[in-house]
């Protein structure tokens, strides 16, 4: 029975919501999948698109980045930066054969536990349809 | 002239906390805390309602803290003596029992205890584990020091041993140590001296004490916790099997009108029970898990969602009170009998472990404590509130304030909400006192 | 960074079971030993306890680490502590990094030790890239007005703005409406003494205008809210007429008010259905008459699905109402449907037994049968299914008073906006922690009390009010707060002045220098990055959270 | 036997004297009636009656009848609630309105004939000389029968008895 294909799927959270919602998650024990690995930034207006393409460089078969509610960003419109970024990059992306639907932007609350683990859950799906990232390097 | 300066009794949560808002605001705290540790009953519990957060996780860092706050100086082992003088101007004599442990030597390194062959029951494990004569009550003690128990020690008893002394690596014992008296001038007191769990057997026919697996749920909490007697793992007192079917009966002892009940309601535990509930069903989600209550009450905040989650996770709540529990004879079993009232017909349950939560009553001290400080109690033990409307955390003598569990039944957070409430009560009495120069 | 040699320190902790009753603990900590960089690793129950702190400063003293990575929980409680702890050993705090296994890995795979195990492995070895790169940074130190904000003046806000302002600091109490005293206005008696509200409203109101310390605006809105800890600036209106205020801290009080039950139970379409409220108006004015029968019903619009939540005061009001009645008319029979009653603590317990005495009739209801209210000869009926007893009752009634639960204002939405901090689920103030930090809001400097967290009677509103005012007496009573090193850093040879970080910066910290340079103003400056993502000359630096060590975890996330 | 309303309202009196209001209904009575576990009889609806004012349906009802007086409700009650002396003072006030059930009209007629409220059986009488046993002693039914006469307790077994 061949391995069943597993995405590896990177988060990029912010520190005041959306990795405070994965926390809540964590203490509500909501269950969901191991694909995830989370890298905390202090806003996801911090989330620079070379670090997106540098992820799917080194083989990530998704990326999703989080955010605060619009409104809610600590740091008033960070978030709102975030998603004019996702928006280009994503047409970007389809100019190097990586099918958009890989990269996600979600805004989640300090209290959206069960979102976080949701949207994990949609994602792991969604890329798992897509197969695996198609520039990884052979060998 | 001291006027800047605050002494807290009660070395719990409360107490922890009114002493960091007031150090953190550069006012110098004398915390007294009659057992070697401070921490208090929050240190006993697994986890805390409604976060499922490890309770000692969220404790330690700000038990470390105030031992760490340069206006913080923590006498542990101590107790109050006498209260003189007025709001801005008291002067306070304590006396620090004897700890036979040089506090600036010892490490807290534990081989001490390692080496002490006196074992006794341990009071922070509710009896349940063990610990030696020479001992820290718990993992994470603050501060980090052994204390020798009087009544135990070889030593002390029939003047033989001393193996502490030899392999103490830090040689911090001393069996010489004398109780000292210090004073100490204040601006303010603020009373914290929180809760003890009344003894099941006052309602003798749920068998506590008879029945070996009916325990108490303080009890219930030591087992569950990974630094308890068994390490985390449910096991029955009686043949140590892990239980499958609990059954929690609430109210014992509480909302009751007979002369060695409690006619007050205790506020927090329904809201454990569902948390103990949760965790058991962590352990093991096939456990099946009765809770027999009067009223439901899950009034604060995020409450009733949490105990939505318990019941969507399969914890039967049932409105009904046992009036006994038999026990089997051979298997040591429990069986409850109960009106269900969906279909109105009297069912029997059979249990594996029945856990009582018995009223929370205020330290029986404070009776005690009442008369040295000139302040009034009620016939509970509670403090009464200069007026229980809008003066709750002003005990009823100027420039002493009381929070927590011993000023009312309540919870952590709104311990600590008061408790920071009682601070600032306390620091406008000191900021007055140096305002006015 | 001088080349010195890297000597990483990692910290694994069980936490008791919840990590290591998942996740292989002692695998990953060899796992960690074989990582670049790291010359010592180890593990122990409790990192954060005194022993775990103290095992941490050993070791960095033992093998003169320069690096520290501790894996337990989330570092948004557990940070400061670990940061304080590296510190004290001579370490400076910001060489430090967590990687969160517990919330993030064993609590949220508990059924699959084996994959959380390999996922915590990639997580310790993300944060160790991390900390190879880390770099040291001082802090900065922020001066704080002695001056405080306290939006709203009910019971909560009043008694805040009298503590702080009998601490000596000097406060801005703004309320919207013409007068003080918030939910004081409308109530008649209070539970547990059924003091008149009126007295109490008289006694706050006389304490807080007869204060030197305290400013009162009435009818005032908030308008614009800016600036930080230590330096917010506050923009409020009354009648067109603008005034900003420059303040340390802000308490927010701005309550909540019932949930008016429009098309539960008949309200606002049958004659004789009212609220708890409208009943308190008709109590304080003595317009209650003689009814036969009142009967009230609990639970109102609250503990549904779509408001989950108990309003924790309700019980409690309608036995003191109904101690009232039984009071001012004895022969008046007073039914109270309930589904649990939250007589709660010491004096409401006494309270329901007072009332039951008085022949208060006590019925419990479930959610799924609910009681019905119609019409009835001369009056109302309610039909009710007693869940105890088994049967339907039929309840003649003059008087049918619904208790409904305490729900947010509207200017909940905008508020929280305004002052950034945000709301729970059902739309009170969310809280830093429920436990540590029940009146602290995440953002420093700004704090919450009274029914804007959550309903809670007068009592525990004056509680909390002091609680707040003793939180917001601590930056202001040290005159300064200490903020975090972590600020962008403009590499003046690569910055070409276009100023298009100047525009993006919310908070004004970023601005052109003599030189045509850009440069950041350090103490406004609050570590969000948004600079240094939009830079196209790659010119800005955010300390702590740089381009190389947030792509250092990248590749790490990948590479096993 | 005063049996009029003097009797009726002090027997109302003692109704109230075990506090019925005081129950808040959590069943602990109801779990451990050894009626209930046999019959629909639940003590806590009794007083849960009791509290709404049904004493009228209560008197008719025969359920009052099942209670065995055991008093363990009334040890183990949490609200010093006496429920055992709730149920006997209804079936007093049941008994002063003719509402009485035919076994017990027959244990009180039994009481007024043999002094006694079980007629032994001639088998026991005979199983006791198989086995030895002395004979039981004679009851003097009359310093009984005089005394409930005059209190009226044989009008009373009568009252409201369908001929």
């Amino acid at each position: 029975m061949g391995e069943e294909f597993e995405p590896k799927i990177l988060v990029f959270a912010c520190n005041w919501c959306s990795y405070a919602g994965a926390d809540l998650a964590g203490v509500s024990r909501i269950q969901y999948p191991p694909n995830i690995r989370i890298i905390r930034v202090m806003c996801s207006g911090r989330v620079d698109p070379l670090y997106v393409l540098k992820a799917f460089e080194y083989g990530a078969d998704g990326v999703l980045v989080t955010g605060c509610h619009p409104g809610d960003c600590h740091y008033i419109d960070g978030n709102l930066k975030a998603e004019d970024r996702i928006r280009f990059l994503k047409e970007s992306l389809k100019h190097i054969g990586i099918e958009p639907e890989r990269l996600r932007l979600e805004w989640i609350s300090a209290s959206e536990g069960d979102k976080f683990a949701r949207v994990v859950r949609e994602m792991v799906e969604t890329v798992k349809k897509l197969g695996p990232n198609p520039l990884k390097k052979e060998g | 002239m001291s006027v800047g300066s605050a002494l807290v009794i009660g070395g719990g949560i409360a107490g922890i906390q009114a002493a960091l808002d007031l150090a953190d605001r550069g006012i110098k705290v004398y915390l007294v805390e009659k057992s070697p540790s401070i921490g208090g009953r929050m240190a006993q519990l697994d986890k805390t309602f409604p976060t499922m957060d490890c309770s000692i996780c969220i404790l330690a860092p700000k038990m470390n803290e105030c031992a760490r706050h340069p206006n913080i100086e923590l006498l542990t082992w101590s107790e109050v003596l006498s209260v003189e003088g007025e709001a801005g101007n008291f002067t306070v004599r304590i006396l620090k029992k004897p700890r036979y442990v040089r506090e600036d030597l010892c490490t807290g390194c534990g081989i001490c205890t390692e080496k002490c062959p006196k074992k006794v029951p341990s009071e922070f494990e509710m009896g349940l584990g063990m610990r030696k004569a020479i001992y820290m009550p718990f993992p994470q003690a603050v501060p980090r020091v052994s204390v020798i128990d009087e009544e135990n020690c070889l030593y002390f008893q029939k003047g033989v041993c001393r193996v502490c002394e030899k392999f103490c690596p830090a040689g911090a014992i001393d069996f010489e140590q004398k109780p000292q008296e210090i004073e100490l001038k204040v601006g303010a007191i603020i009373v914290a001296t929180g809760l003890v769990q009344a003894d099941p057997s006052i309602e003798s026919e749920y068998g506590y004490g008879r029945y070996k697996n009916v325990i108490a749920s303080l009890e219930l909490e030591r087992l569950l916790s990974a630094s308890g007697p068994t390490g985390g793992e449910l096991k029955r007192p009686s043949d140590g099997k892990h239980p499958k079917r609990i059954g929690f009966i609430q109210c014992v002892a509480s909302r009751s009108l007979k002369e060695n009940g409690y006619p007050y309601c205790s506020s927090v535990c329904c809201m454990y029970a569902t948390k103990e509930a949760m965790i058991i069903m962590e352990h093991d989600p096939e456990a099946e898990i009765y809770i027999f209550y009067i009223d439901l009450r899950a009034f604060g905040k995020g409450f009733q969602e949490f105990v939505n989650r318990a019941k969507e996770r399969g914890v039967h709540y049932i409105r009904a009170k046992p009036s006994k529990v038999i026990e089997d004879p051979e298997t040591k079993d429990l069986i409850i009998r109960y009106e269900d009232i969906n279909d109105k017909k009297v069912k029997e349950v059979r249990l594996d472990l029945v856990v009582l939560c018995a009223a929370l009553v205020p330290t029986p001290e404070n009776k005690k404590l009442a008369e040295i400080l000139g302040i009034e109690v009620d016939e509970y033990g509670f403090f009464k509130p200069l007026h229980p409307l809008y003066a709750p955390v002003d005990s009823t003598r100027p420039g002493i304030f009381i929070c927590g569990y011993c000023q009312g039944p309540k919870d952590i957070p709104e311990s600590v909400a008061q408790a920071s409430g009682a601070a600032a009560r306390a620091a406008e009495i000191i900021a007055k006192k140096v305002v006015a120069g | 960074m001088t080349e010195e040699e890297l000597r990483i320190g990692v910290f694994i902790c069980h936490c008791g079971i919840n990590i290591g009753g998942v996740v292989r603990v002692p695998e990953v900590v060899e796992y960690a030993k074989t990582l670049p960089g790291v010359v010592y690793a180890a593990d122990n129950l409790y990192t954060c306890s005194a022993a775990g702190l103290d095992a941490i400063k050993k070791a960095i003293k033992e093998h003169r680490l320069n690096r520290v990575v501790v894996a337990s929980c989330t570092p948004r409680t557990h940070e400061p502590l670990f940061r304080k702890t590296c510190e004290e050993a001579g370490l400076n705090k910001y060489l430090f990094e967590m990687a969160n296994i517990r919330e993030h890995c064993s609590w949220v795979h508990m059924d699959d030790p084996d994959r959380a195990t390999e996922k915590a492995k990639d997580i310790v070895r993300m944060a160790v890239a991390k900390a190879r790169l880390l770099e040291p940074l001082d802090d900065i130190e922020i001066e704080v007005r002695p001056e405080a904000l306290v939006i709203g003046a009910g019971p909560a806000g009043m008694t805040a703005a009298l503590s702080l302002a009998n601490q000596g600091f000097h406060v801005y109490l703004v309320e919207k409406e013409p007068e003080v005293g918030g939910m004081l206005r409308k109530l008649n008696r209070l539970y547990p003494t059924d003091r008149k509200a009126d007295e109490l409203l008289q006694q706050l109101s006389n304490a807080v205008y007869q204060n030197s310390n305290i400013e009162v605006f009435t009818s005032t809105k908030i308008v614009d809210v800016s600036g930080f800890i230590g330096n917010f600036e506050v923009l409020v209106r009354k009648d067109g007429e603008e005034r900003k205020l420059e303040v340390g801290t802000i308490i927010v009080a701005t309550g909540a008010e019932p949930l008016k039950p429009t098309g539960l139970y008949g309200y606002g379409e049958l004659e004789g259905v009212i609220t708890q409220i409208e009943l308190e108006e008709r109590l304080k004015e003595g317009r209650l008459g003689t009814p036969k029968a009142v009967v009230m019903i609990q639970c109102v619009g609250s503990r549904i699905p779509e408001r989950p939540y108990c309003s924790r005061i309700c019980c409690a009001t309608a036995i003191k109402n109904a101690i009232l009645i039984k009071q001012a008319s004895p022969q008046t029979q007073v039914y109270i449907l309930y589904r649990d009653l939250q007589a709660y603590g010491k004096e409401y317990e006494e309270y329901y037994r007072r009332a039951q005495e008085l022949g208060v009739r006590f019925i419990s209801y479930t959610l799924e049968k609910p009681p019905e209210v119609s019409r009835g000869d001369g009056g109302l009926k309610v039909k009710v299914y007693h869940a105890v007893l088994g049967r339907e009752l039929t309840l003649p009634a003059d008087l049918v008073v619904l208790s409904t639960p305490l729900i947010p204002p509207e200017t909940n939405e905008e508020l929280s906006k305004l002052l950034k901090v945000p709301l729970d689920r059902n739309g009170f103030f969310l809280e830093a922690h429920v436990k540590l930090r029940p009146v602290d809001f995440a953002t420093d400097g700004i704090y919450v009390c009274g029914t804007a967290h959550s309903p809670k009677d007068v009592p525990d509103s004056i509680a909390q009010a002091y609680a707040a005012a003793s939180r917001a007496s601590i930056p202001m009573a040290n005159r300064r707060v200490v903020a975090e090193g972590i600020v962008a850093e403009v590499n003046k040879d690569r910055c070409i002045g276009c100023a298009l970080c100047v525009d993006l910066c919310p908070f004004k910290a970023s601005r052109i220098g003599e030189d045509g340079k850009a440069e950041v103003i350090k103490v406004l400056c609050k570590g969000c990055g948004v600079c240094a993502a939009s830079c196209p000359q790659r010119a800005i630096t955010m300390k702590n959270f740089t381009d190389s060590q947030i792509l250092a975890q990248v590749e790490a996330a990948f590479k096993g | 036997m005063e049996t009029g309303t003097r009797a009726v309202d002090k027997l109302t009196k003692l109704l109230s004297k075990s506090r019925p209001e005081h129950c808040y209904q959590c069943g602990k009575c109801t779990s451990g009636c050894p009626a209930a576990l046999h019959t629909e009889f639940r003590p806590r609806d009794i007083l849960i009656m009791a509290q709404l004012g049904m004493t009228e349906e209560l008197l008719k009802s025969k359920l009052i009848w099942m209670c065995i007086t055991c008093f363990t409700c009334l040890d183990v009650c949490p609200r010093d609630v006496e429920p055992t002396e709730f149920m006997i003072t209804l079936r007093n006030l049941a008994a002063l309105r003719g509402i009485i059930p035919t076994v017990y009209r027959g244990e009180g007629s039994a009481i007024l004939e043999t002094g006694l409220a079980f007629r032994i059986p001639e088998s026991r009488v005979k199983m006791r000389e198989r086995y030895g046993l002395p004979p039981l002693p004679r009851v003097d039914a009359e310093p009984v029968r005089r005394l409930l006469k005059s209190v009226d307790f044989d009008k009373l077994i009568q009252r409201g008895e369908k001929k």
